[in-house]
């Protein structure tokens, strides 16, 4: 049973981190709970000796998932409004269609699986896990991993294409200057 | 090439580090409650009044003249004359200040009251770590605290005491031999009829 | 000698062996926990007055010299004062999201120490995918200085944070991509797998470290660079940029949480230069042949100080750079060159194979040093158009 | 942009149109309670991110009453105020007003105090010019390096005057018709050494900074002064010369006997901060030359022509403008005297304060962080510009 602490620690910060990410009115505090469960997720990992997963999760998610949730929510104004009722559930009928489907995907997917027939849970003996990992990317799923990455940059290019907005010459921005810069030019000093 | 200025800087800096342990010019603090530099002659900080010989209550070089009080910039000095006269150093009977307070808090230390003294009185001290602690009270210094003996004058500055005391010196022989002259003057009524009777 | 070298581990070991059977295992996490709390502390303590002497050595001053003797207990004496002061949270705080920053900032930084292997057979955790982990925990940071800034809800805490993330997600690339061909020459993620890669000497008294390679050295100054900007330290401290921005994100804060983002930031310096040390100075080997009879977490504290020294002497000696500058650097110098640096050292690696001249050292040597100076040359100049055009100033008659 | 999360103060933002809807402005005080104002001055900025589109100054923080509390006392009571104007450079404060009274007086100066007038003006610009390099680079974030080596070199020129005048940066020296005390003994060799090592420490600070690649990217292109806005603007001093115009005071009135000496103006070409630094640079490179030929030149003589009246000057009726080269830009002073023992109108003309008008012009499209810079290199001293 003590054993088992670290286990339910990490549980338990998952699951009330995303509890929290679902409940909490403030959306920032939402980002960071989740943040919270994305890490509490990686501990539950790295229990499992599954350290290169546990590490992929804290960078991705909590490095860069979280963050950029939390840009998403500053840069939209999204901090600032406050939810209503009405907002936060339109529908209420099609949330619950939609957490009974999701439920019923994952407790059969749960049933079904080997591990819960099994007695006692073997663990497989792998040795150097990461470097497998690599050699299978690099071998047997390079075609994916290439269409991933091929994927990856499609999206960021568009994002960059998204993002360039021409920019007014911000120094000439300034009323008062823009006059004074003309006035300027017009008496011809130099 | 990217990097050779700053490269420059590191060899700048690390130059320093390195010869602060070796030259002194390097390392140029002064740990100051222990060490402290000397101070120079000129150095000014507040003023206070010189009196001669041992007694300020007699001494006391000041003749209440109020031009510093005029003079002062910020106007921190105060001054109220003595209602009798007393002989001063060459034996003039001159005021002494009844009064006279200088509002430490108000004072900036610029010199002039001892610029313009003519009296050679109000001259300007070395003291600088003063402090107190309250504002109105200790900020307010009296002719009692301001009195300064010229030993102390001599001491904090040499050569100007030197060439002051030299004036003065002069001026109290010349006037001793005024008075020398006068008595000698005084007496000669006396004299001359024996001159008369000579003649 | 070699009771010298293994000796924190043996007593380690005895230590452990008091404890019951059943609690062993605890016993020995806890006494590997309070052994890092205990060195790394200390070492923040007297980092703190080293960079303040050593700063005003520099500076021709003589920095902290009156508490203790030599101003040894100047730590003490602070630590002191920022316990007693007064913990300020504005009354238009977040005040959950203010109070956790500081200790969500610390805990990352402190987990990174347990992957550093700190001498022969010393680190805590041997991890497979270590260096993974390391920057998995170094980029969990980021949140942390996030929270900071948002929840101080001050103008300059939310400049400084955004800077602050701008600035780490944009080095943690360069960071990692420095790291990449340590990682492939080792074959390893694990940093004691990388130490002892590392190991024996060429010719017989050159040590086979990674910086004395060309492409060592390059990925060496990269790492350098990157871990500079990965710690906020000076002169890409643009994040509490004191003169722009007050302190930055941590304007609001005072006390013990400013205490705590202080430790943080020295600890994170500390979790760099360790990983330097690790992955380019040959971690805890010594550097020449007759030099092995020293302890081997000597040579590591030896080889870490003078890492922290550079830290100090830049920042004694830089002005800052713009946000821009800094962004340019990464993205146009720092990422190109790392990739490049990939290429170099894959021809390193591999060239002997191919025969003919490429077997021979020097050879190697010229090929990589080639491919990594031009680009040096043509990138530096890409980055900084200025250089290299001195400026004339005509005198007026 | 993200200003979301912040209280805004929205009058100033309602005074500004954004160029699109999509982004928001953020206004930040920067100051009076700031590390890099020089002291206490304000800076209302409005930002987009991190680009400043709006900057309006806000000073008189410090102000003193300067010209009032001259215009209450006699002419020789006011000279102790001038040296809290540019509280940096007391000597070439005092040097302006007091050739302003001899204008106004028809007072003549010594030989010999003219040459200490120009000695100790020339050692005020040096040490000037070089902290104003410390400070720009404590503002460009350089952690107190450059500052500690020009204080360095500071320290030793306020020995000087320190035992020439009694008071290192108040020093109350100079005096309409010629100057308070005559040097003390063995002052001019000691001068004389300080400015011999003087060169080997400007090569030594050059070292450090001009070449460096971060300060040449801070500094160059950023707050660029056209030479028709300087112009325009008022600008004078090394700010005004880094843009090209071809404008020292000392060459243009000659004024003392600046005639005398053999010395160049340099000239920047593009006016920017990289430019204002260089030209600083390279005129303490001048000065020292002027101290050499000064301190070696200086003849034996009186310092004050005896028959100025120091105490109860009554001028005639009549009003003098009267200006020097400070280290700043034309410092001048213009009083009106109705004949009685005060000035009857005393007025400054600050350098700080007006230089400090084109602020916003250079500010405009740059960052925050290069606000700073530019306000740095434009080199104020709040005690002379709210006066």
């Amino acid at each position: 049973m003590p054993n088992n602490i670290p286990f339910y620690l990490a549980a338990a910060v998952t699951l009330g981190g995303a509890i929290a990410a679902m409940s909490l009115r403030n959306l920032v505090h939402c980002a960071l709970c989740a943040a919270g469960a994305f890490a509490g997720l990686g501990a539950i990992y790295l229990q499992l000796g599954a350290e290169f997963v546990a590490a992929a999760q804290v960078l991705v998610y909590v490095g860069a998932i979280a963050m950029l949730i939390v840009f998403a929510i500053l840069l939209t104004r999204g901090g600032k409004v406050k939810l209503t009722a009405r907002q936060t559930a339109p529908n209420r009928f099609v949330g619950f269609l939609i957490v009974l489907l999701v439920c019923a995907s994952l407790a059969g997917s749960i049933l079904r699986s080997p591990s819960l027939q099994a007695r006692t849970l073997a663990l497989p003996e792998v040795t150097a896990p990461a470097q497998r990992i690599g050699e299978n990317l690099m071998t047997a799923y390079v075609l994916p991993l290439e269409t991933v990455g091929l994927l990856l940059t499609a999206a960021m290019l568009g994002a960059v294409v998204l993002a360039i907005r021409e920019e007014p010459e911000a120094r000439l921005r300034s009323e008062p200057t823009a006059q004074r810069r003309q006035a300027l030019e017009e008496a011809n000093i130099s | 090439m990217l990097g050779s200025g700053i490269i420059k800087g590191f060899i700048e800096t690390g130059r320093n580090f390195a010869e602060s342990y070796f030259v002194p010019e390097r390392l140029t603090t002064v740990q100051y409650p222990e060490e402290q530099l000397p101070p120079h002659e000129n150095t000014r900080t507040i003023p206070f009044l010189v009196y001669d010989a041992s007694d300020p209550a007699v001494g006391l070089r000041c003749t209440a003249c109020q031009i510093c009080e005029q003079e002062c910039p910020p106007g921190c000095i105060r001054i109220v004359k003595d209602t009798t006269k007393k002989p001063d150093f060459v034996g003039k009977m001159q005021f002494q200040p009844a009064v006279f307070e200088i509002d430490i808090s108000v004072c900036m230390g610029c010199g002039i009251c001892a610029e313009v003294c003519p009296f050679d009185s109000i001259k300007m001290d070395h003291v600088f770590n003063l402090c107190a602690v309250e504002r109105l009270e200790s900020m307010l210094v009296r002719k009692e605290r301001l009195a300064k003996s010229n030993d102390y004058f001599r001491s904090i500055h040499p050569r100007e005491a030197r060439e002051i005391d030299a004036q003065r010196g002069e001026e109290k022989a010349k006037a001793e031999a005024k008075t020398r002259a006068a008595a000698a003057a005084k007496a000669s009524p006396a004299t001359n009829p024996v001159c008369g009777a000579a003649a | 000698m070699n009771w010298l070298d293994q000796i924190f581990v043996t007593s380690g070991h005895q230590l452990v062996s008091l404890a019951p059977a059943s609690l062993q295992p605890a016993a020995s996490v806890l006494l590997t926990i309070a052994a890092i709390m205990a060195v790394c502390g200390g070492c923040f303590a007297l980092t703190t007055i080293i960079e303040r002497k050593g700063l005003g050595r520099i500076q021709n001053r003589r920095g902290p010299n009156r508490v203790g003797p030599c101003g040894l207990f100047q730590p003490l004496a602070d630590g002191l004062k920022m316990l007693t002061k007064e913990d300020i949270v504005p009354s238009s705080a977040d005040k959950a999201a203010h109070f956790l920053a500081p200790i969500i900032l610390t805990v990352p930084i402190w987990l990174t120490f347990s992957l550093l292997p700190f001498g022969r057979n010393m680190a805590a955790l041997n991890l497979d995918s270590g260096v993974l982990f390391f920057f998995a925990l170094g980029s969990a940071t980021e949140l942390a200085v996030f929270m900071a800034g948002w929840s101080s809800q001050n103008k300059y805490s939310v400049l400084g944070a955004m800077r602050a993330i701008a600035q780490m997600i944009s080095y943690e690339v360069p960071l990692a991509l420095a790291t990449v061909p340590v990682l492939m020459l080792a074959g390893s993620l694990s940093l004691v797998d990388i130490v002892q890669a590392q190991g024996g000497y060429a010719l017989g008294f050159v040590p086979r470290w990674n910086v004395l390679t060309p492409w060592g050295l390059v990925g060496f100054g990269l790492f350098l660079t990157a871990a500079t900007a990965e710690s906020n330290r000076s002169p890409f401290d643009l994040p509490e940029g004191e003169s722009e921005l007050i302190a930055g994100y941590l304007t609001e804060y005072s006390g013990f949480k400013y205490a705590l983002f202080f430790l943080g930031e020295y600890l994170g310096l500390f979790a760099v230069s360790g990983l330097g040390v690790t992955l380019f100075l040959g971690g805890w080997r010594a550097p020449l042949p007759i030099l092995e009879w020293a302890p081997s977490w000597f040579w590591f504290g030896g080889k870490f100080s003078a890492l922290i020294f550079v830290f100090i002497w830049a920042r004694g000696t830089l002005p800052r750079l713009r946000l821009d500058q800094l962004l340019n650097l990464a993205w146009k110098f720092l990422v190109p060159m790392a990739l490049i640096n990939m290429l170099a050292a894959a021809i390193w690696h591999l060239s002997p194979q191919w025969g003919g001249v490429f077997t021979s050292p020097p050879m190697r040597w010229l090929l990589t040093a080639a491919m990594l100076v031009f680009p040096y040359v043509w990138l530096g100049r890409a980055v900084n158009p200025r250089a290299g055009a001195k400026r004339e100033y005509a005198y007026a008659e | 942009m993200i200003s979301a999360e912040i209280h805004n103060d929205t009058s100033a933002l309602a005074e500004f149109e954004p160029a699109s809807l999509d982004h928001d402005v953020l206004e930040v005080a920067m100051g009076p309670h700031h590390p890099s104002t020089h002291g206490v001055f304000r800076m209302d900025l409005v930002l987009d991110g991190e680009t400043v589109v709006k900057l309006k100054p806000v000073f008189g923080y410090l102000h003193r009453n300067h010209e009032k509390i001259a215009e209450q006392n006699g002419y020789l009571a006011a000279i102790p105020y001038t040296d809290r104007l540019d509280y940096i450079c007391s000597m070439t404060n005092n040097w302006a007003y007091v050739l302003t009274v001899e204008k106004l007086a028809g007072i003549t100066v010594p030989e010999r105090a003219e040459y200490i007038r120009v000695i100790v003006g020339e050692l005020t610009r040096l040490f000037n010019h070089v902290c104003l390099a410390g400070f720009l680079l404590q503002d460009m974030g350089a952690l107190g390096t450059p500052l500690m080596y020009a204080f360095r070199e500071r320290e030793k020129i306020l020995d000087l005057f320190e035992a020439l005048s009694g008071s290192r940066m108040m020093c109350n020296y100079l005096r309409f018709g010629g100057c308070r005390c005559d040097f003390p003994e063995g002052w001019i060799a000691r001068a004389g050494e300080v400015v011999s090592n003087f060169s080997a420490f400007l090569d030594e600070f050059e070292a450090l900074l001009t070449d460096n690649e971060i300060l040449q990217a801070r500094a160059q292109g950023v707050g660029v002064l056209p030479a028709a806005l300087a112009i325009n603007a008022g600008v004078t001093g090394p700010s005004l010369r880094a843009s090209g115009v071809d404008y020292d005071l000392r060459k243009v009135d000659k004024y003392g006997i600046y005639a005398r000496f053999e010395f160049r103006v340099p000239l920047g070409k593009n006016g920017d901060v990289f430019d204002r630094y260089m030209v600083r640079i390279l005129e303490a490179r001048e000065s020292l030359k002027i101290l050499e030929a000064a301190l070696a030149a200086i003849p034996e003589g009186p310092i004050l022509d005896p028959k100025t009246k120091l105490r109860g000057l009554r001028p005639k009726a009549g009003e003098a403008y009267g200006r020097i080269e400070a280290p700043k830009g034309e410092l001048g002073f213009y009083l009106i005297s109705d004949g009685g023992p005060k000035p009857y109108r005393f007025r400054v003309r600050p350098p700080s304060l007006i230089n400090l008008t084109i602020l916003e012009d250079l500010c405009l499209g740059h960052t925050v962080a290069d606000v700073v810079v530019i306000l740095g290199s434009i080199d104020i001293v709040l005690g002379e510009v709210d006066r």
